[in-house]
């Protein structure tokens, strides 16, 4: 084994950013490898003595303050949007973040959210879509794929009863405060790369002065899915990136 | 000398705020307070504060909740069923400590109710826990355009003092009545700085600042219930506030606040003018209730009248002062003369009342 | 000739074995028997020859609990 | 101990506040408290419309009096409502020219002044509300008119607004007038 | 004068469903038009004694229930969609519709209105846009145009403090669960043909359970908007609807 | 006989209600009452009724406003942050006379609060006015499983009898504890027909049914309020519940209700076998409240411990009944014992507090 | 010859115009000194020989106030 | 008055919560009364987990207990918290497979069953919790084994299950066994 320091590298490990604490998440959740992107993120564009995070209330909730190094708040469920909008006016040199799950930002947050885009908030938004409520015991989130059996959909979801998975990153794109919008995940290397190029955009696009940046990160939860984590890494790539496609629905320099 | 204007109470409200150091304001608009955010929306600006018009009450609420956060002063105002929509923000914001001002100017309801009533039927919400968990905010009710601009001033600075939500309750009457008032500025003397505020870590020296529930620290999560249940008791210590008028020679004590309680008092000169020994008592603080001062202008009196424009609620918290040493009465909102939309209880009406007891 | 190794901080492991799927070069296999005190089975790093030190097990590991080292060529 | 007080009652659109929240204005300059209580049913368009005056040189109790001891009635509904109110004794100023009723107590003193008919004649209906601030001003001495013309001069600055000032101006005098050479 | 009455054909007059009442609206408000528009539909498809109205708060909340002949519940603001989906679960035939203005369906209830549309509820939402907050005083609403004063805007609408005007139907129109969305104005005689034909077709598709149906009313508020009657017909068509373009945004017979 | 199984708190819950004819239940997830809705969405499309999951608590509550219209036997349940955003909905239902059952499963507060904490922290909500307006709900506090499904029924029956909100308030320990209940079938007699119901006018012969707010019948606004006062003297006079356990013979009275109660019962228990003389007083409706009862009961035991999970809610209400005349002392949440997540008072601590109370 | 004829429930009318400013044929003027008693200045039918019955002024009316005839060729 | 109370606890994954649960419902086929109460961190994934169980015949007054006479401990920490509160003279049974420690106290008897270490000898870890059980029902004579074997029969219907139930059920009577013979 080489080991002579001066010959060897730390190409990763734990960022600077992410605090030392017996993780929050369960085995495989996704949960743990967005922290790395926003850590990751946070440190590359250097502003981490400026940012201000909300958590939402999920597992987000959780493990957003206890892991990353920033300032935090939690928030009220799904009233993230609010509150930042108030820290941002306040303070708008600091780089506010939401961070919400699809429960928290999708059904009782979704008027929160929506408000905060008609008012043209400058924030940034990261939208965690598992496809249920994780924290609560997996019931029904509106992101939850059509036939996907969860604890309050014990047959499946159907469109019937519970309408259509509800798809947040085209819907905020649709609104004219957004600068930014786009759906990743973390499900293989190279998207974790592209995630983590989405994410740097939004920030940069608050940065900037531009407008609303949200960026969906789909992704895993393994007792909620009642899945193995290797076993979800497939149903992301074959059930919910058919519903949920990647990629960027906005990217202007300019609202209009 | 400070400058002496007319103003409606509703004005008081947003320029005792302004005075207090109040720039930033969140709010919706409802009858019958909707000239507050009107002022602030014009006024704020111009001292660099900010008006923000939030989508809805809960917008409100969760907008001074961050705000309140940043470590300024931040306040919203709003009148009943929207308080409704703040009870679960109220409850964070005492839980996570944040000092913050609420006004609500009362309308009556249950329900929808009606702006253009002069009414006081969101006694128990206030005192007893709009929100879940059994948290307690200070609520503060004048009587008058001076007493809304004063303690407007004073809410803020028992906001910070003690870490929490404090609420002011005025009503149709109040916020439509215009008074002189005089533009003072009060000094109730110094507050801890507040290191708590997020900020973003750059400002504190890289150290962070992390508001996140009580839950996380489980083993402190008693000790947490214990802080919140001094804090309190402190407050019921100190912070009691009433105001009595010829209640130590009179031998009928009405109780009342508020508009209610400006109505007794034009009540007690008629009686007085008639021979009719009263006297009044005034909650300014109803929550923490001036609950021994109140049992001791009882005694003395040997009866009580209660005068509140609801369905008797107030009634309850003087009953459990007297602890039924005293018989105590009320006039509640039965007492109204109906006239268009606005039904009122006049000091006639009190007068009356007394009467009656008089009689037997 | 091997041009990186990694190193798993154990104790924070969660055993969900994104690591050892993620591995380009197979380095990383699941232990049947080694269990931290947290009751979770441990991934070894089990190819030291042909670890890269590409990076990709520590970006995927959500407990962000192994470090990879690469070897320069000086 | 000086003290007024004045209720006015009509309907929405006849500008029963407006005079009340001048009067109150005004008042401030000579009295050390003065109060002015507009009671309206904000719900109702167009609906029925009072407001309380009072002047004080003592604190005020009170904001809202059941019977005043002066009441200006601007329209049948209104003198409806304040005859069966009014203090004994008091007096009931009455926009005649769109009031063909007449006061029934005989314990108040009624002043039956055409206001809107003078305000027309003027130049515009809308004045008939300060024909009747006149004449109120005029028989309690309450304050000067001088006063009150200074509190519209407050209220109508601008070009544009002269025309409608001195319209006021003119009712308000015209009002004191009448109620000089009142005779009943 | 011809008089015999056998030569005489009403041809139009207070619809059947319209209440005498001394009208709740002020002189020349056109929720008093859209009241007959409403009147009208629901005549011609026969479907009064099926039809359960949900008032929203603000002036259609007294207009609404006192003025037309059908059952009525007002609301608390905002929240007619959530109570019309207990209604239409429970009693699937019936016809049932919101009329809300754009505070209670814009602001304060745009979550419970996106809500619905998640859940893909089949009711029919009648949403008056008169761009402020008409009831309580003229306030600025989501859809203010910028510029527009108004008393919380004194200065007029700028897009950095509150952000762009929104859109409801185009935005409902992005939803899956929507089979209808339709913008229409009843200020000219050949606009309230046409808004009576899209609100007769939003209905027709609730009756035939394709899906939600809404159709925004751009409409005239002389006080909030300090105009006279006549002059507020031109504001609508030189500014509103510069804004705000008329037509259908969206008419499937089969929502996806 | 009736069928007798197992079940927990929140399950009793959900059959409770089935058993009374509930087909339709408007939720949203909260721990600690998420098996309600969970049971909900797998059993009543089974019986032709319908649970729709609500994008959010206030959701949840104009549903069940919405639904509560059609006529129809009508629940929700959350736990406390979620009871607060039911706040505006609660003021309404009760303003327009609508029946419908809420299910408090209540968690810590104030705040987030956590769900796995046992505790009593929304006592004052839910009794003195979650909402504005001073409305009331009936507020029911089973105490054990066969309780919780019996109460379910008398919920919706009192909620049509009086044609308004009627609460069932349970808390983590009652809805978690697993114990047998009957399946039985509880008739409380008839009810008036429904002939306000919104179902279209054609279903009454073309007559329509408004329900718009008492505002709009400006002569009729104090009528309103009156008949709402007196319905409320109705229900004071007629529907207070409790129970008493070895309370006609005890020298201290513990008053107690819900989890709290059944802790204090094996309290009780405790003590009589070791020659303490306790009895136990357990108020059912915690609104109306047993003020008499409590007062007689007191006076004759002479000394008074509150036990309840909280900061001290319960306790305002007893000392209230008993009005000075013993003492009365509390055991709140500083009784518990703080283990992993779930605090807890125990009968032990119970004990020890009355012995601490012994030696004086 | 006229072909239409229109009655304005005068009790009911608001005085906002919209009939003046909407009949094609100008048949509606808007009076400066009819009153009705709610206050609003009240529109007269003008000129029953231009009139249609064509039906738009009934349509434009807020208040639903006005009743539109025509006459029937039989 | 048959009464029987005992307390499980350990952490998430062990199966605490299955046996109580287990032994309850199996319970109310031979008492009037029981009842089952899981005490648990919901927020905290793969905490300490702990629950009680009651058997009676007359009305059950307390859902929980802070000493019981009777406990299974499954981990080292329960065991610590176990022994700090038991009843005197209570019985409590240790997992000796994973629990190294002692019980100091002499006031208790405890019985140092190798659950986990007889599982995995019959196919697997998981069913350690069944050897306790069957341990503590021999040993309380609180129900027959019978009972238990209908109540897991109950729970695990189908083909698919078999196996384990074959195991449970043998890791039950192997617990039972255990205790049968148990010396200290
Ligand atoms: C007002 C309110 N309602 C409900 C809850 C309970 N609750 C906690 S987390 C959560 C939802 C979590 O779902 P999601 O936002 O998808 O986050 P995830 O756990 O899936 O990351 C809910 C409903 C709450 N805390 N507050
Ligand atoms: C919870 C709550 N907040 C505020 C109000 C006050 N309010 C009454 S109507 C209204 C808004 C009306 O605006 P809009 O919906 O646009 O209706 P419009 O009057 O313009 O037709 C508001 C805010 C209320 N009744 N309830
Ligand atoms: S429950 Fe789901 S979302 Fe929450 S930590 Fe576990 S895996 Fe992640
Ligand atoms: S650094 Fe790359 S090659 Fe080396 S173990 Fe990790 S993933 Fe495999
Ligand atoms: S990815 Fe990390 S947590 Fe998962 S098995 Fe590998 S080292 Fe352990
Ligand atoms: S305020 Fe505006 S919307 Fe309301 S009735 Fe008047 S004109 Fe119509
Ligand atoms: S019916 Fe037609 S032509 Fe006749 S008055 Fe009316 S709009 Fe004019
Ligand atoms: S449109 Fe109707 S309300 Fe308006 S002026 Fe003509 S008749 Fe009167
Ligand atoms: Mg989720
Ligand atoms: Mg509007």
């Amino acid at each position: 084994m080489k080991d002579k320091s001066s010959d060897v590298k730390k190409v990763t490990g734990r960022p600077d950013l992410r605090l030392l604490s017996l993780g929050m998440y369960c085995p495989g959740c996704h949960y743990g490898i967005i922290t790395r992107v926003i850590c990751e993120v946070i440190e590359e564009l250097g502003v981490a003595g400026k940012a201000i995070g909300l958590a939402g209330v999920g597992c987000s909730f959780g493990g957003a303050p206890m892991t990353i190094d920033i300032d935090w708040t939690s928030c009220p469920h799904g009233r993230a949007p609010a509150m930042a909008t108030a820290i941002k006016r306040i303070y708008p040199d600091a780089m506010v973040l939401t961070v919400q799950g699809d429960g928290d930002l999708g059904a009782i947050g979704l008027g929160c959210f929506m408000n905060a885009l008609v008012r043209g908030e400058n924030l940034t938004t990261i939208f965690l879509n598992n496809a249920v409520y994780g924290t609560t015991g997996g019931q029904m989130a509106p992101t939850t794929l059509l036939g996907m059996k969860t604890t309050t959909t014990p047959l499946g979801r159907d469109i019937q009863t519970n309408g259509y998975p509800l798809h947040v990153p085209e819907l905020a794109a649709t609104m004219r405060g957004v600068a930014y919008a786009a759906r990743c995940t973390v499900h293989t290397p190279a998207n974790f790369q592209k995630a983590k190029k989405s994410l740097k955009t939004a920030i940069q696009k608050q940065i900037d002065g531009i407008g609303y940046g949200i960026v969906e990160f789909v992704s895993a939860c393994p007792p909620g899915w009642g899945l193995k984590p290797l076993e979800c890494l497939d149903y992301i790539s074959e059930r919910m990136l058919e519903e949920y496609p990647l990629g960027e629905f906005k990217n202007v320099d300019k609202t209009d | 000398m400070t400058e002496r204007i007319l103003v409606a109470g509703n004005n008081a409200v947003a320029r005792g705020a302004i005075q207090a150091g109040c720039k930033y304001f969140f709010g919706y608009p409802i009858t019958p307070q909707s000239e507050i955010p009107e002022y602030m929306s014009k006024e704020l600006p111009k001292i660099g504060g900010i008006y923000v018009q939030s989508e809805s009450e809960s917008g409100s609420i969760y907008m001074v909740y961050g705000g309140g956060l940043t470590g300024k002063r931040i306040m919203t105002s709003t009148s009943s069923p929207g308080l409704s929509l703040m009870a679960e923000g109220l409850s964070y914001l005492a839980e996570q400590e944040i000092p913050a001002v609420i006004v609500d100017v009362v309308r009556m309801g249950p329900g929808i109710g009606t702006g253009g009533q002069g009414a006081q039927t969101d006694y128990l919400q206030v005192t007893k826990g709009c929100g879940h968990g059994g948290y307690h905010a200070i609520v503060l009710a004048p009587a008058s355009g001076q007493e809304i601009f004063d303690l407007m001033q004073l809410a803020f600075y028992l906001a910070d003092k003690y870490r929490g939500p404090v609420m002011v309750i005025t009503d149709f009457i109040l916020g439509q009545t215009e008074e002189p008032i005089e533009l003072r500025t009060l000094d109730f003397g110094p507050l801890p700085e507040k290191e708590w505020a997020l900020t973003g870590k750059e400002k504190r020296g890289g150290k962070r600042v992390t508001h996140v529930a009580a839950f996380f620290t489980y083993q402190g999560i008693l000790n947490y219930q214990m802080k919140l249940i001094e804090k309190y008791a402190e407050i019921k210590r100190t912070e009691v506030r009433y105001e009595k008028y010829l209640a130590d020679d009179c031998d009928l004590l009405i109780v009342a606040y508020g508009s209610s309680a400006r109505i007794a008092r034009g009540a007690v000169d008629m009686g007085r003018a008639n021979g009719l020994k009263l006297g009044l008592f005034r909650p300014i603080t109803l929550w923490p209730f001036p609950v021994e001062a109140i049992a001791e202008g009882a005694s003395k009196a040997g009866r009580v009248l209660v005068v509140e424009d609801s369905q008797g609620q107030l009634v309850e918290d003087v009953e459990a002062s007297v602890k039924g040493r005293v018989p105590v009465h009320l006039l509640g909102m039965w007492g109204r003369h109906n006239v268009g939309g606005g039904g009122i209880i006049h000091p006639e009406r009190v007068i009356e009342e007394v009467e009656k007891l008089n009689e037997g | 000739m091997p041009r990186g190794r990694i190193e798993i901080i154990e104790e924070y492991c969660k055993g969900c074995q994104l690591c050892v799927k993620f591995c380009p070069k197979d380095c990383i296999e699941i232990s049947t028997d080694k269990i931290n005190p947290n009751g979770y089975l441990l991934p070894i790093f089990v190819s030291e020859d042909e670890c890269t030190g590409c990076g990709i097990c520590g970006w995927m590991c959500p407990e962000c609990t192994i470090d990879v080292y690469r070897y320069i060529e000086n | 101990m000086d003290y007024h007080e004045l209720m006015i009652a009509g309907t929405g659109g006849r500008g029963v506040l407006l005079i009340g929240r001048l009067l109150a204005q005004a008042g401030i300059e000579t009295y050390k408290y003065a109060l002015f209580f507009p009671n309206y049913a904000p719900a109702m368009r167009g609906g029925e419309s009072e407001c309380t005056v009072m002047l004080s040189d003592s604190a005020i109790g009170s904001p809202v009096i059941f019977k005043p001891a002066c009441a200006i009635a601007m329209t049948g509904s209104a003198l409806t409502l304040m005859e069966n109110r009014m203090r004994s004794g008091g007096s009931l100023i009455v926009d005649s020219s769109v009031i063909s009723d007449r006061v029934a107590r005989e314990d108040i003193t009624a002043y039956y002044i055409p206001a809107t008919e003078k305000a027309v004649y003027l130049g515009g209906t809308q004045a008939a509300n300060m024909v009747l601030l006149g004449a109120y001003v005029e028989h309690t001495k309450a304050i000067s008119l001088d006063l009150l013309e200074k509190a519209l001069d407050n209220r109508l600055q601008g070009e544009s607004k002269k025309p409608i000032l001195e319209l006021n101006k003119k009712a308000l005098n015209e009002g004191a007038g009448l109620m000089a050479n009142y005779e009943s």
